[in-house]
C-alpha cells in the first residue's frame, strides 16, 4: 500500500529471551536478545506468543509494536501496557525467560517523502507512543529530527521521555488531567502548532481512533500528510484470514490492517470515534 | 510420491496437511514461513461469483482454547482468483483446492464452471456451511434435500473432484453427509466452524461487528472428532477432517476417527512454524509403526 | 434479600449464581469451601425413577480448555433421593431445584410427581438433553413436538416451577425452545453439553469407556452464549444461561445475552474458590452501576 | 468407605510456594511451603491447579499423592513424574513459583487393623512409590516399621530409597531389567515372601493395575489384607461428579476413586490388566 518503507527481513518465528524488564510509567518495557538478525522499519510489529507451548489459552499471538531495534546487539524492544492477560502475562516475564515472535509484520512509516525536505511531525497518545520511539530515533539518525507532540491520561502514562527529547528539535506535552504540559488533548496543541507552521509537512501519528480522526481533519485542512498506524484484532498477523479489517474510505470495501498496514495515509481509511 | 503421501478419493497428496479455507489466503501469505508447497493441499479462500466486500470489524476475537470470526467471506470474486491468484499457483507442488461460496444454487454452478473452466484447480470444494453470511449460505448446508441438490447441481457443471464440507450446526450431521454422497460428492471435508458469539462486558454489546461468528481453534476438537466419528460411519467416501488440529498427535486422533487427510487453519495463526514440527513427527510415526497404511478409522476397531 | 438477589420466573434467589447438574453432587461434596447456601440456587444429580449404574471408565478427560465427561446419569434414583438428599438440604438457605431424566415420558412423570409430593424442591427441571443415555434421553431434545409433549406431560403431574433444559446439538434451538413454552415451561435452562468426543492416538481407540461424551467449560461458552442469544429473542419465559462460566465477567456476559440467572459446573472444578471471588466481583458491578436492575439482555440494544 | 484413616483437615484451596525442586530419578520432588495446618494423612492426595489463573488450559487439577508431610515446618512434599503436560509444568517450576492446591482429598491408608499386631507390608510400583513413603515414615514412627517391596522399570525409576530404608525392617527391589535388585516383577518378590511369611498381615499397595490385580490374587490367597490406591481420571476430586468411577467388586455399581477411595481394600473393586 505504501511504498517507501525500508526493506525488512523474511517472515520467521524465532524466539527471544528477555533480558531486562523496566517499568515504563504504568507499562513495562521489555528488553529482548535474539538470535538472529531482524531488520525491522520504524512502524512494523511483531506477532508475541502469550503462554507456553503446550497450553492453547491465551491462542493467539500479541500484535506489539517494535519500539526499538538495536542491530548491532541483536536486542528488540518492546513497550507493553498491561490491558489484559497476554499483556499482564508478558509484563509478568522475569529476565531469561524465553518467548516466541513471528515478525517482521506490517509496513512500517514511509520515510520518502521526508527527502523532499518536509518538516516531520510525530505525534503519539497513549500506548500508541510504543513505535514513534523508534521512528524518532531513526528520524534523528537521519537528521531529520522530529517535532513531538505526545498526549496521555496523566504524566505516569508517559515513557521515554528523555528519548523523545533526545531525538527531537522540540517535545510538546498534552494530559488529560493536566499533572504534565499542557492540560486537554493533544490534539488540541498540535491544531494550534500547525497554525503557526509555514508549509506543509509529513504528519506520524498512532494513538486511539478518535485521535487519529480528529489529525486526519487537522492535516487535511492544512493540506499535511498525516501517516498514523491502526490497531485492530488480529488473528494471523500476515494478511491470510481477513480478520482485521478497516474500512477503506473508498470503493466501499476494507483494508487489512496487518498486511496493508499498520501504518495508512489517513485518507485512506475510514476512522470511527 | 514421499515418505507421507495419502490419497484423498481422486487426490493424491503429499502428506496429509490441509490449509483449510479462509486461513490460508491464496497461498502466499506467510512467505518463506509457510510456502504453499509445505501442504499435501490448501483450500484457497471462499469465492463468489462477484467480490463480497465481507462483515464489519470487529471480525475476530479470541475465545478460550479458540476464536470467533465473521470474516463474511470477503472475497475478489471468482474472475479475479481465475486471473490472477490460480496462474500465480500454477508451478507449485501442492494440491490446489478452490472453496466456493454463493447465495443461490446459481451462485455455486457459476463459480464451479468458471473455474473449472479456467485450469489451475485440483478440485473444488463446496462451503454449504459458513455461519458468516446472512442470505442462503448457512440453510444449504442445514438441511439434507438442499444440500443433496446443491452437490447434484455442482456435479453437473464441473468434471473436477468435488468436495461438499458439512457445517457442525445440525442436529444429525451423518444424514447431511449421506444426502450429499448420494448426490455425487467425492470427498467430505468437516467440520465448519461452531456459531458462537462473545459479549463486550464493558461495552453491554457483541463483541464481534456481525454479532455472530464461527468458532474454530483447539476448543472444538472433540466436536470435530465426533462428527468425523459419526459421518465415517455413515459414508464411504473418503473424509478431509478439521477442526482444532494443531498437533501431530491431533493430525493422528483424526486419522483413527476417519479422516483421510487432515486441515489446519486456526493453528496457523497460533503457532506457523508448528506445521513442519508436525510433518516431522508425522514421519516419525509412519517409521515406528512399520506399516504401510495409515491408521484411517482405526479406532472405531476398538469403539463399538 | 440480598444485594444480588434475582429472580427467575417464579424463583426468588439470593444470588444470581447456580451450581449445576452434576457438577455439584447432593450440595455437600466441598464441605465448608463451598456449602450449598453459597449459591443462589443448586441444581442436583439427575434423577431416574430407579438407581442407574451410569457408564464404565473413564468417564472424564480434560480437552483444550474444556472437559468431556460420559458419567451417563449414574444416579440412586428418585426414592433415595426423597428419603436422603433432599431432608438433608431442607434448612439451607437456597433454592434446590431436582433435574430429571429419564428413557420415556412415564420416567419423567414419575420422578416428577415423586419428587412434588416428598417435598424439599422448590423447581424440577427435565433434562431431555443428556448426550450420555443412549435410549430415550436424547430425541426428547432433539425433536421440537417430543419436547413439548414432554414438558406438557410433566406440566401435568407437578406444581412445582418446571425448568427444560435444552441441548445445544439442534439446527434450531430457538424451535426447541418455542415448544416447551408453549407447553408450559416456566424457565428454560441451557445449555447441556455438546456432542463430542477424544481419541487416545496411543491405544488407537475412543478415551471415554462410553465412547461419547458431553464437552463442557469454558471451550463452549461462546456456543452457549449464541444459544442464550437466540432463545431469549424466541421466548418470553426467563433464561437460565450455562456454558462455560467462570468469572463474574461471564456471569455478566451471559446476563446481557439474556440470562436472568448463570449456573456454573465445570469451572467449580478448575477453581473452587472463584465462586466466593466472582460473587464479590457481582457486588462490585451493581455497586458500580448505581442501578437497581441486572442487564438482563442488554446486549440486545445493541446488538440488531 | 474405610474407617481408621486418621482425621484429616476441611477441605481447602490453599497457595503452596515451590521450596526446593530436586531430581528423584525420572521425578523430580517438590517440596511447597505452605501457609495453614494441612493435616493430611498417608494416602490422601491434593489437586494441584497446572496453569496460572490467567490461563483456561489446562483446565483441571492433577490429582497427586501426598509424599511427607512435614507438619512442623508446614512442608509439604509431592514427587512428580513428568508424563504429560500439567506434570511437566509442575517439574519445570523454580523455587519461589506458587501454586493453587485443592486438599486434602480421599481418604488415606487405614491403620486400625494394625494395632492388632499384624506384621505391615509396603508393596509399591513406578510412580505409586509416592504415597507409600509418607506412610512408611508414619509407620515407622508409631513403632510398626514395614517390610517395603519397591517395583520399577529400572533403577532410575526408584526414588527416595534410603528413606524407604531407613523407615523399614528390611527394602527388597525388584526390576524389569535387573539393573537393581530381583530382575522381574515386583509381584513375583512379593509371592515368594508370602510363601515363607507365617501368619497374616496387612499389605498397603500402590501401583499400575495389574500390579494391584496380582497383588489382590496373592493376598487373598494367604488371607491377607491388601489395600491399594487405584487412579483414575479426576475432574472434582471431591465425589461430585462421579467422574472417576471404579467397578464395585459387587452389585454391578461404580465407586468413586476420589471419594470412597483412593485406597480401597482390594477386595471391593474390579481390577482389569
Ligand atoms: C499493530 C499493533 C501494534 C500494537 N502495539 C502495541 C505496543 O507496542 N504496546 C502495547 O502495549 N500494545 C500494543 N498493541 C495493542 C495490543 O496488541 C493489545 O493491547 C493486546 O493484544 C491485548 O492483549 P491482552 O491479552 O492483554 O488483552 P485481552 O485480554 O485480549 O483484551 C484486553 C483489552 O484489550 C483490547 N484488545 C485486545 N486485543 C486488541 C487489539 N489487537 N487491538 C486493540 N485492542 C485490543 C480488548 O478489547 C480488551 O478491551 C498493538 C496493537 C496493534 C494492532
Ligand atoms: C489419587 C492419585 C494420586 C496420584 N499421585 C501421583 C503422584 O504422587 N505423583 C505423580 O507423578 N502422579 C500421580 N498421579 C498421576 C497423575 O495424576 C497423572 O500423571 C497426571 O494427572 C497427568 O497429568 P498430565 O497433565 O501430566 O498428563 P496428561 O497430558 O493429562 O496425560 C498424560 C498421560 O497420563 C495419563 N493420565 C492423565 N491423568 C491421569 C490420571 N488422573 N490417572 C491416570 N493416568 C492419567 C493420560 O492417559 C496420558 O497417558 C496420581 C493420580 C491419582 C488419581
Ligand atoms: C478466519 C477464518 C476464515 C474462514 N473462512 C472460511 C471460508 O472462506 N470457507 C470455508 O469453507 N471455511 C472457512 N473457515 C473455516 C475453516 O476452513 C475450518 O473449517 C474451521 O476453521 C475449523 O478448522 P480449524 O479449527 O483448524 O481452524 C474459516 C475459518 C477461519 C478461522
Ligand atoms: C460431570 C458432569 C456431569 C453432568 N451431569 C448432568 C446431569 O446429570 N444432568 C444435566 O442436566 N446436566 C448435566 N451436566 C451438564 C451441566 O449441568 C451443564 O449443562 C454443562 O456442563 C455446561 O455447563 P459448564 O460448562 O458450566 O459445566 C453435567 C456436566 C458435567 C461436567
Ligand atoms: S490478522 Fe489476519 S489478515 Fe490481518
Ligand atoms: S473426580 Fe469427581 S467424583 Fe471423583
Amino acid at each position: 500500500m505504501l511504498d517507501g518503507a525500508e526493506a525488512a527481513s523474511e517472515l520467521s518465528v524465532f524466539g527471544a529471551t528477555v533480558r531486562e524488564s523496566s517499568a515504563e510509567g504504568d507499562c513495562r518495557r521489555l528488553t529482548l536478545a535474539v538470535q538472529q538478525e531482524v531488520a525491522v522499519v520504524p512502524g512494523q510489529f511483531l506477532g508475541v506468543r502469550v503462554s507456553n507451548a503446550e497450553s492453547s489459552d491465551p491462542l493467539l499471538m500479541r500484535p506489539l509494536s517494535v519500539a526499538d531495534w538495536l542491530g548491532e546487539d541483536r536486542l528488540l524492544q518492546l513497550i507493553v501496557k498491561p490491558v489484559g492477560r497476554g499483556t499482564r502475562y508478558l509484563c509478568r516475564l522475569q529476565p531469561g525467560a524465553t518467548i516466541d515472535c513471528l515478525g517482521p509484520l506490517g509496513n512500517g512509516f514511509p520515510l520518502h517523502k521526508l527527502q523532499k525536505g518536509k518538516a516531520a511531525w510525530i505525534v503519539g497518545g497513549g500506548i500508541g507512543m510504543a513505535p514513534l520511539l523508534y521512528l524518532a530515533r531513526v528520524l534523528a539518525e537521519k537528521d531529520m529530527p522530529p517535532v513531538t507532540f505526545l498526549g496521555a491520561a496523566g504524566e505516569r502514562q508517559f515513557f521515554a521521555l528523555e528519548e523523545f527529547s533526545s531525538y527531537s528539535t522540540s517535545l510538546h506535552l498534552a494530559t488529560d488531567d493536566g499533572s504534565a504540559g499542557f492540560k486537554g488533548v493533544v490534539t488540541q496543541l498540535v491544531r494550534q502548532h500547525l497554525e503557526l507552521a509555514g508549509r506543509p509537512g509529513v504528519m506520524y501519528c498512532c494513538g486511539p481512533d478518535g485521535m487519529l480522526l480528529q489529525l486526519a481533519e487537522i492535516s487535511q485542512g492544512q493540506k499535511w500528510t498525516a501517516y498514523g498506524s491502526l490497531e485492530e484484532y488480529m488473528a494471523c498477523g500476515v494478511g491470510a484470514c481477513l480478520g482485521c479489517a478497516v474500512p477503506a474510505a473508498s470503493g466501499g470495501g476494507y483494508l487489512q490492517v496487518c498486511s496493508d498496514g499498520p501504518v495508512f495515509n489517513l485518507r485512506e481509511v475510514l476512522l470511527h470515534d | 510420491m514421499t515418505d507421507l503421501d495419502v490419497s484423498l478419493g481422486p487426490l493424491q497428496l503429499k502428506n496429509p496437511l490441509v490449509a483449510v479455507s479462509g486461513t490460508f489466503g491464496y497461498g502466499y501469505d506467510y512467505g518463506e514461513l509457510l510456502p504453499p508447497d509445505t501442504f499435501g493441499a490448501i483450500v484457497l479462500k471462499g469465492t463468489a461469483p462477484e467480490p463480497w466486500p465481507g462483515n464489519p470489524p470487529p471480525r475476530v476475537v479470541e475465545t478460550p482454547s479458540g476464536m470467533l470470526n465473521s470474516i463474511g467471506l470477503q472475497n475478489p470474486g471468482v474472475d479475479e482468483l481465475c486471473d490472477e491468484y490460480l496462474p500465480r499457483l500454477a508451478g507449485e507442488d501442492v494440491v490446489v483446492i478452490v472453496n466456493v461460496v454463493g447465495r443461490t444454487v446459481k451462485d455455486y454452478c457459476h463459480v464451479a464452471r468458471r473455474v473449472s473452466e479456467c485450469g489451475g484447480a485440483d478440485a473444488i470444494e463446496l462451503n454449504i456451511s459458513c455461519p458468516n453470511v446472512k442470505a442462503g449460505g448457512m440453510s444449504f448446508g442445514t438441511d439434507p434435500q438442499q444440500a443433496a441438490d446443491l452437490t447434484a447441481s455442482v456435479r453437473e457443471v464441473s468434471d473436477l473432484p468435488l468436495i461438499v464440507k458439512l457445517t457442525p450446526n445440525v442436529t444429525d450431521i451423518a444424514e447431511i453427509a449421506a444426502a450429499v454422497q448420494s448426490s455425487g460428492a467425492d470427498i467430505i471435508s468437516l467440520i465448519n466452524t461452531l456459531l458462537g458469539m462473545e459479549i463486550d462486558v464493558e461495552q453491554a454489546s457483541p463483541r464481534l461487528g456481525a454479532v455472530f461468528g464461527g468458532l474454530s481453534g483447539p476448543a472444538i476438537r472433540p466436536v470435530a472428532l465426533r462428527c468425523v466419528w459419526e459421518v465415517y460411519r455413515a459414508v464411504s467416501v473418503p473424509l478431509l477432517g478439521m477442526g482444532g488440529a494443531s498437533t501431530a498427535r491431533d493430525v493422528l486422533a483424526f486419522m483413527m476417527a476417519g479422516a483421510s487427510a487432515v486441515g489446519m487453519g486456526t493453528a496457523l495463526f497460533a503457532q506457523p512454524d508448528g506445521v513442519q514440527e508436525t510433518l516431522q513427527q508425522l514421519r516419525k510415526f509412519r517409521q515406528s509403526c512399520g506399516e504401510f497404511d495409515w491408521p484411517v478409522g482405526r479406532a472405531h476397531e476398538k469403539g463399538d
